[in-house]
């Protein structure tokens, strides 16, 4: 295709809109807030080989054990966040831990986008018959509460960073698939289609060049905003033990290292609080971030309330 | 208008079918991907049981091809029969029955709270919005939302019942209580422990009950309410921006009885169509939370079935989850055709 | 006014929920400033002062607490009060699979089943010994039999007890005996117990063939167990050693239960006619029910929730002291910490590896009280051992042997055919750690599978030690010095969770890696299926798997580690002619002094083949409010007998 | 029926449709079938002569949009034909009678085409909207929006010089290029909207009510930017409105539709002067007249359109006709010649 659009003039109101955007973002403190939370944990996932440098480069995921004893031990100079159930190092599994986090949260989104744009615009766009095929088979994935049926692929694909993120995509493109059909079901009937389509226009003319921009960008929106939960829902299986492998650099993994070291001995219930305040700090600060962004971008993107 | 209603109704019913044998087809192609023998290990729990291993494939049929064993498998459900759970020593339907009540009786006190606390705070927070009220609601319900299910219970389990000694215990009665209810003096009649104390007339018991009730509700309600609420807010906003509303605003109304009377109605819209999602969020929520507060309910049953590949189990749960998913969009499309008559049944 | 209606509404019922929750809250409160729920209290008393006589009429009181009471009562008693006094609360993590002693191969579903049905004899317990090493494995005492006579090698009858009344009110009579142990051949279900009767019984593992067909008639069934008057007579089909035969009948699979309930509840009626119907089925009859004749009976079942026991009244020696038993299952272990600490359990199961948290909570001794209420006891004898075994043709098509070939970036599936290779791996593992960090010291280095605590043990078998330049000579010899050249890569499996074979695994990995730089482990987990189908497929190069003794005789261990037909060397591919013949001969060797040298024999050669590496025979710990009294340990247990038991200071 | 064809197969006829139907299935009970259909055109011939303006006149849901769009084919013709642009020799044949082998018919007639055929003749026929805001998508540039069908049937034209001239042409300049939809005014977008139909040079334009959604200071400009249109480029429009005002000032023939029938059609100034049917005096009477002491007497129709589903048995005005006849309830009236090109279809023509 050409790249006809060079001229700086041409980007000019896509650019107030944005701008329009931005402005609001900085209006509200949550969504700063959020920016700012997003932006510090990319900075770390882009560092993560300087603020850790792995001692072996080809396997950078693996978390690094000093011994193999199980109960954790407290911050030290060595460690700096301590060591967790199996003396695997705390400070290396979040550092890296945060790379993991936004590797799983981009795939997922774009594996499922790409399952669900594709599905959802067929299934918009055509109708009929093949319609009621793909949304009977997104009533049978929505039939499963998302973490059950999370839970069923993880444990039928097997234990590695792959199969968890291959598990969550199954699940949540039928959602993607469901906005996107409604979306198209609306711009179908816009005018401009029907006239596109009387100028002559094919099936995939009218589908990417009227049906998509128009109905995508709202879906792009809220994928990327699902990031939090999507990182959410993988902890969740690290921690019914069907996530990533033993060792691997994932928040869900070392907190589930964690969950028994909880209260330590009731003279000193506090004894392991590194184990499970630090991960779960990461984790929650993490969804949060993104969930303050999407929370606000909602709220401005929503045409219903938009005011301009 | 009725016969539609009639035949939109029954049309949605017999939608059930296709997508319960979706669900059926799906779950013994996931099933497929395992080797006869992994199969086996779930009968297989020491070493010592595992020199029979061919004996357990061949007495279930692990190693027949996929049509076959489904075809066995639907041939009894129609006749009734869903199976045996393994993992819990029962038949499938049983085992439905037993631990159902309990997972209602989860539902029965979370599902209201954050109904109700999501409205309450989606109207606060929409009607002052940008004001601290507004910030301040929603990042306590953003944080909540943001919370990782199984990090929050043990927290609350570590607190409540690590560093208070037994404040709200996990299990779903104390040894007392559940000895006085297994003495056959107690008539369990839904077996949601609650009512029946209050049927029997035991209040301690129902106090008990809701004791052990408390961490696990809390664990739904935080984890759920931010979304419900989020909703809220972002339609009644949009109500509050329509002209009926400026207009009667304008006429001099007070703010209040223009929220109730005008916004609140129009709000509640998408609330009902949400009100689905929740059923669906509680019976992921209540797998986690069951499972850490040792709650027996649906919620761990499946849990224990998924993880140890007890099939009958997992497709006995997921044709519970699948009816109960498409009864629960029906009434919530009936719902939503009540509240707003302009909604045509297509 | 209608206008305000709305919010009003929610707010109201906002209202009434939160009312709810601040009254159970401050309810909660409010009852546990109280310490403890007092009809508790008050029963204490009197348990207290019955505590060596229970008379039977206390047993109504208890089981009604009061609300008013919960709340007013008052009884202020010298010392720490105990927690529901009368019932012993467990937090367990197996769950019981099945009530049917024919069934139940587990230790959960046992523990259920030694408590309420009995055998003919049962396992001795020397008083003089402390609780925790009270248990005898090789001395028995009667139970349902009252005395018991070897008419020769191959004969032992029983003399029946009388008056003896099962808990559905049938009386025990011999043929109930008869029975029990025919239902049990006559059932014998896939991968069940009851080979180990079949074994001494008809000479056979199994009633049916490889196929699944019926390989036994009903006569051998039938002549093996017979009734002579008051007496039964077993009729072993070929000479077994005594003690064996008898630790096997004192277990779950030995139990007797009530003919004519059993044929009511459906099972068989006892018949020849109808007898194939009844073997290997889906589920048993006596799948969740119970009638026997032991000093608990069962109240309730809630398979994966929990099973409740109550004392038997009419039991045949002095009622139990306990009124009753609830066990439960909770698979967290943060609950259930918090269930001992609470005192709501007074005993859980602690996994090795969070004993530390426990420290300095619990006191040691069984007859210590604890400031916190908790206390423990370690190095509890185990029958049971864990170890490594090389599989020495492992399928070509395994994933975990890289290339498949000699050349570095892999193994050649019979690597370990060499026995210096086995050597060089047996050297290089670093025992001491091993068991320091796996078990945290509690462990016993194992050097047969003739592990202490089983006849004929020998304290000076030879042993492997940890000798890094030993191993690396052996993998200098090992294929012709083609090992050490070209170096290997292999994967080791661990199943999910289990931290002992992981810290074995990795210590493996340390060790063998930093003998030569070509030498590449990978330590990789995978959930339970997967292991266990690995292992079973021969796909894996080395596996760690442990034993639990059946019953306490070497033949037990060594059939499956050593023989060829044994369930490991089956999957390792081993077989020794000479090694089989001298199992065969001492498991029916009614001889000690034969079975001695034989043993002797096998050992020295195990040591040699070096097929598998023992590496702990793990000491357990028991952890108890220390309000429990009575408990006691005998490793052949397949949990706690509950009849010693009762609770007080 | 013949002798209105043979009427219209003159030798200037550009468009021919014959008979017309599209019926939309209404799907009902718990199986979704079919139950009944709209009747939303219902057997409609009528032909328009090169060059000239043919408005289509009618109340809402007389189906005169449904006719325009199921001859563009946006809507799949039930049955009938639809014959654009043929050759005169075969027309001539066709007019006088003598049939024509079915395989000749079908390659001249619009209702059969599919793939390129379609997208071939979609180049000479082209459509400009009611809406020009919803018609523009609002996330393309007005130079994307008017190079579309230059871009869909891959003209090799320079397509900014291409774009530049429609521009100027529809009275727009290039400084609109690279501006949205939505930050034009009204009559601009419809400018472009007519543009946009321009782009492949087609022959006949359906303009559906293209004055209806634009103020009104600004719909004579754009008539008469039609008008200037269709003198420089030899346009033939089908123009869709119900605003007879219009129609008197742009349109050279007329056809009055109701309830998906043809009532009344003929040259636009013999219409305006005699209506012949009463539904068309019923229109005319509803024109509002600058001159304020002209009265005209004004028919008010009583009561709705009726249901497309259930159509009276009739003649379908009849249940709304103030002249209505015993026979008008029971056959429908056939459509007659009443004077010179005039068709009418009632039995009892008012003179």
């Amino acid at each position: 295709m050409v790249m006809p659009y060079l001229s700086s003039r041409k980007f000019e109101p896509r650019l107030r809109e944005i701008r329009f955007t931005v402005k609001r973002l900085r209006s509200s403190p949550l969504s700063l807030a959020g920016i700012t939370i997003i932006a510090a944990f990319a900075i770390i996932a882009v560092l993560a080989p300087v603020l850790a440098p792995p001692a072996d480069p080809s396997r950078p995921f693996n978390i690094p054990r000093d011994g193999f004893s199980s109960e954790p031990r407290p911050p030290s100079r060595e460690h700096i966040f301590g060591t967790t159930e199996g003396q695997y190092d705390i400070y290396y599994g979040v550092i890296w831990g945060s790379r993991t986090a936004f590797v799983i949260g981009i795939v997922v989104v774009g594996a499922s986008l790409l399952l669900g744009i594709s599905a959802g615009s067929i299934s918009g766009y055509y109708g009929g018959r093949i319609d009621n095929i793909i949304m009977r088979i997104t009533d049978i994935v929505f039939a499963f509460p998302g973490l059950i049926l999370a839970v069923a692929f993880a444990v039928a694909l097997g234990r590695s960073m792959e199969s968890v993120m291959l598990a969550i995509t199954l699940v949540s493109w039928p959602t993607y698939a469901r906005i996107l059909r409604g979306d198209i079901l609306q711009v179908k009937q816009e005018t401009y289609v029907e006239a596109s389509k009387t100028l002559g226009g094919s099936d995939y003319w009218i589908i990417t060049r009227h049906i998509l921009p128009n109905a995508i960008y709202p879906l792009f929106i809220v994928a990327t905003l699902d990031i939090g939960s999507i990182v959410l829902l993988a902890a969740a299986l690290s921690f019914l033990g069907i996530g990533v492998p033993l060792g691997y650099a994932d928040w869900g993994q070392l907190i589930n290292l964690a969950r028994n070291w909880v209260v330590g001995p009731p003279h000193d219930p506090l004894k392991y609080w590194y184990t499970w305040a630090i991960p779960g700090a990461f984790i929650l600060l993490f969804v949060l971030g993104w969930n303050l962004l999407g929370d606000a971008f909602r709220d401005i993107l929503d045409p219903k309330i938009r005011r301009r | 208008m009725s016969g539609d209603l009639r035949s939109y109704i029954i049309r949605r019913l017999l939608m059930v079918i296709p997508v319960l044998f979706g669900v059926s087809i799906l779950i013994f192609s996931v099933v497929q991907l395992f080797n006869p023998i992994e199969r086996a290990a779930l009968f297989i729990r020491s070493e010592r049981e595992a020199a029979n291993v061919e004996g357990i494939i061949r007495k279930y049929g692990l190693d027949q091809p996929i049509h076959i064993q489904y075809f066995t498998w639907l041939s009894e459900v129609l006749r009734g029969n869903l199976g045996w759970s393994k993992v819990v020593s029962k038949p499938v339907l049983d085992a439905l029955v037993t631990f159902l009540p309990a997972t209602a009786e989860l539902t029965l006190y979370a599902a209201p709270i954050t109904i109700l606390l999501g409205i309450y705070l989606g109207k606060k927070a929409a009607v002052h919005k940008d004001k601290a009220i507004d910030h301040a609601t929603r990042t306590l319900a953003i944080i909540g939302w943001s919370m990782p299910t199984f990090w929050l219970a043990i927290m609350l389990l570590a607190i409540f019942y690590g560093y208070f000694g037994g404040l709200f215990p996990p299990d779903r009665l104390s040894v007392e209580a559940s000895i006085y209810v297994q003495s056959g003096k107690f008539i369990r009649y839904t077996g949601i422990n609650t009512i029946d104390a209050l049927l029997n007339g035991q209040l301690w018991i129902f106090v008990d009950a809701l004791r052990h009730l408390v961490l696990p509700t809390l664990t739904l309600v935080v984890v759920q309410v931010a979304l419900l609420m989020r909703v809220m807010r972002s339609s009644m906003l949009e109500a509050l921006g329509q002209g009926y509303v400026v207009a009667a605003r304008a006429k001099g109304l007070d703010l209040k009885t223009v929220i109730d009377k005008h916004a609140g109605r129009n709000a509640m819209i998408p609330v009902a169509t949400l009100s689905g999602l929740l059923v669906s969020g509680m019976l992921s929520g209540v797998v986690i939370t069951e499972t850490v507060f040792n709650y027996k309910g649906v919620g761990w049953w499946f849990v224990r079935a998924a993880s140890q590949l007890d099939i009958p189990s997992v497709l006995g749960f997921s044709i519970f989850a699948a009816v109960l998913f498409v009864i629960t969009n029906l009434v919530v499309d009936l719902l939503y055709a009540y509240i707003d008559p302009r909604i045509r049944l297509t | 006014m209608s206008k305000r209606r709305g919010i009003g509404r929610v707010t109201l019922a906002l209202a009434i929920v939160l009312v709810l929750v601040i009254a159970g809250f401050s309810y909660a409160l409010f009852s546990f400033s109280q310490q403890a729920p007092s009809p508790t209290i008050v029963q204490t008393q009197t348990i207290v002062t019955t505590i060596s006589q229970i008379p039977t009429t206390i047993v109504q009181t208890v089981t009604t607490p009061q609300i008013t009471t919960m709340v007013q009562t008052v009884v202020t008693t010298p010392g720490p009060q105990v927690k529901n006094p009368n019932t012993l609360v467990i937090a367990t993590i197996g769950d019981v699979e099945s009530l049917d002693p024919a069934w139940a191969y587990d230790t959960a579903s046992a523990e259920a089943i030694f408590n309420v049905y009995e055998p003919l004899i049962f396992f001795k317990i020397d008083p003089s010994l402390p609780a925790e090493k009270r248990g005898l494995t090789g001395e028995f005492e009667p139970r349902l039999a009252t005395e018991w006579v070897w008419d020769d090698p191959r004969t032992v009858r029983f003399k029946i007890r009388e008056n003896v009344v099962f808990h559905c009110g049938d009386t025990l009579t011999p043929e109930d005996v008869e029975y029990s142990f025919e239902r049990a051949m006559v059932q014998d279900r896939d991968g069940g117990p009851v080979w180990l009767l079949l074994e001494p019984l008809l000479g056979v593992s199994s009633t049916r063939d490889d196929e699944g067909n019926i390989a036994v008639s009903f006569d051998d069934i039938d002549k093996a167990v017979e009734v002579d008057g008051q007496w039964v007579v077993f009729h072993l089909a070929h000479e077994f050693p005594p003690t064996a035969f008898l630790q096997i009948i004192a277990q779950s699979w030995g139990s007797i239960v009530s003919k004519e309930w059993a044929i009511e509840q459906g099972d068989w009626p006892g018949t020849a006619e109808t007898w194939q119907q009844y073997n290997n089925p889906e589920t048993p009859p006596l799948q969740n029910k119970m009638c026997g004749t032991g000093p608990f009976k069962l109240e309730s079942w809630e398979p994966g929730v929990q099973y409740v026991l109550v004392r038997n009244d009419n039991y045949w020696r002095p009622p139990a002291k306990l009124e009753r038993v609830i066990v439960k299952v909770v698979d967290e272990w943060t609950t259930r910490k918090f269930m001992l600490l609470s005192g709501d359990a007074d005993m859980v199961v602690v996994p090795r590896q969070f004993v530390p948290e426990l420290e300095g909570t619990a006191c040691e001794g069984l007859t210590s009280t604890c400031p916190t209420g908790i206390r423990f006891v370690k190095d509890l004898p185990s029958l049971s051992v864990d170890a490594f075994f090389f599989t020495l043709d492992i399928s070509t098509d395994s994933e975990y042997i890289g290339s498949g070939q000699l050349d570095g970036n892999g193994i050649p599936p019979n690597f370990f055919e060499d026995p210096d290779l086995r050597k060089a791996f047996a050297y290089a593992f670093d025992y001491e750690t091993y068991i320091k960090d796996a078990w945290l010291g509690e462990a016993i280095r194992p050097c047969s599978p003739i592990v202490q605590g089983l006849a004929f043990f020998d304290p000076q078998a030879k042993c492997y030690t940890f000798n890094l330049d030993l191993a690396r000579e052996h993998f200098q010899k090992a294929w012709n010095g083609q090992v050490w050249e070209k170096g290997f890569q292999l994967v080791l499996l661990y199943n999910t969770g289990n931290v002992a074979r992981q810290t074995a695994a990795e210590i493996i990995k340390k060790n063998v890696e930093s003998i030569n730089p070509k030498f590449k482990i990978e330590v990789r987990n995978v959930d339970w299926p997967v292991f266990l189908r690995s292992m079973i497929q021969r796909k894996l190069p080395i596996f760690f798997i442990g034993w639990l003794a059946d019953y306490p005789d070497p033949h037990n261990f060594y059939q499956p580690f050593f023989h060829s037909s044994g369930t490991f060397a089956q999957w390792q591919g081993y077989s020794n002619p000479q090694v089989d013949e001298l199992i065969e001969t001492a498991a029916k060797s009614t001889d000690p002094a034969e079975r001695q040298r034989i043993y002797r024999q096998l050992d020295s050669i195990y040591y040699e083949e070096a097929i598998s590496i023992p590496i702990d025979q793990p000491s357990g710990r028991h952890y108890e409010r220390d309000w429990v009294q009575g408990w006691h340990y005998n490793p052949i247990y397949p949990g706690t007998y509950f009849y010693t038991i009762w609770k007080g200071y | 029926m013949s002798s209105i064809l043979k009427t219209l197969l003159d030798e200037n006829v550009l468009l021919d449709v014959r008979n017309l139907v599209k019926h939309f299935p209404v799907y009902g009970g718990v199986f979704r079938r079919v139950v009944a259909y709209v009747r939303a055109v219902d057997g409609v011939t009528f032909g328009i002569r090169a060059g000239e303006t043919l408005a289509v006149v009618g109340e809402s849901g007389s189906g005169k949009t449904t006719l325009a769009k199921t001859i563009l084919r946006v809507y799949e013709p039930t049955s009938g034909n639809i014959f654009f642009d043929v050759p005169l020799e075969i027309r001539r044949r066709m007019s006088e009678g003598w049939g024509l082998p079915e395989k000749l018919a079908e390659l001249y007639d619009l209702s059969k085409f599919d793939g390129n055929r379609l997208k071939s003749i979609r180049r000479r026929m082209q459509i400009v909207y009611q809406d020009p805001s919803s018609s523009l998508n609002p996330r393309m540039l007005v130079k994307d929006i008017i190079a579309e069908p230059v871009r869909i049937h891959k003209l090799k034209l320079d397509v900014d010089h291409h774009v530049r001239e429609l521009l100027t042409r529809v009275g727009m300049g290039e400084e609109h290029m690279y501006r949205y939809p939505h930050e034009l005014s009204g009559g601009q977008r419809q400018r472009v909207a007519i543009a946009r139909a321009l782009s492949t040079n087609p022959d006949f334009v359906v303009l559906d009510e293209p004055t209806s959604a634009v103020d009104v200071s600004v719909r004579v400009q754009i008539l008469n930017l039609l008008k200037e249109l269709q003198r420089q480029m030899r346009l033939t429009y089908m123009f869709i409105t119900h605003d007879l005002n219009v129609v008197d000032y742009i349109a050279n023939r007329v056809m009055i539709m109701y309830l998906g029938k043809m009532m009344e059609f003929g040259e636009r100034a013999l219409i305006f002067d005699k209506p012949s049917h009463p539904y068309t005096e019923a229109l005319l009477s509803a024109i509002p007249v600058a001159d304020p002491f002209t009265r005209r007497k004004r028919i008010i129709l009583k009561g709705e359109i009726p249901s497309p589903v259930k159509p009276p048995q009739g003649c379908p005005f009849s249940t709304r006709c103030p002249y209505v006849r015993e026979r008008c309830l029971k056959e429908p009236p056939p459509l007659t010649e009443l004077r010179n090109g005039q068709f009418t279809a009632c039995f009892y023509p008012l003179s």
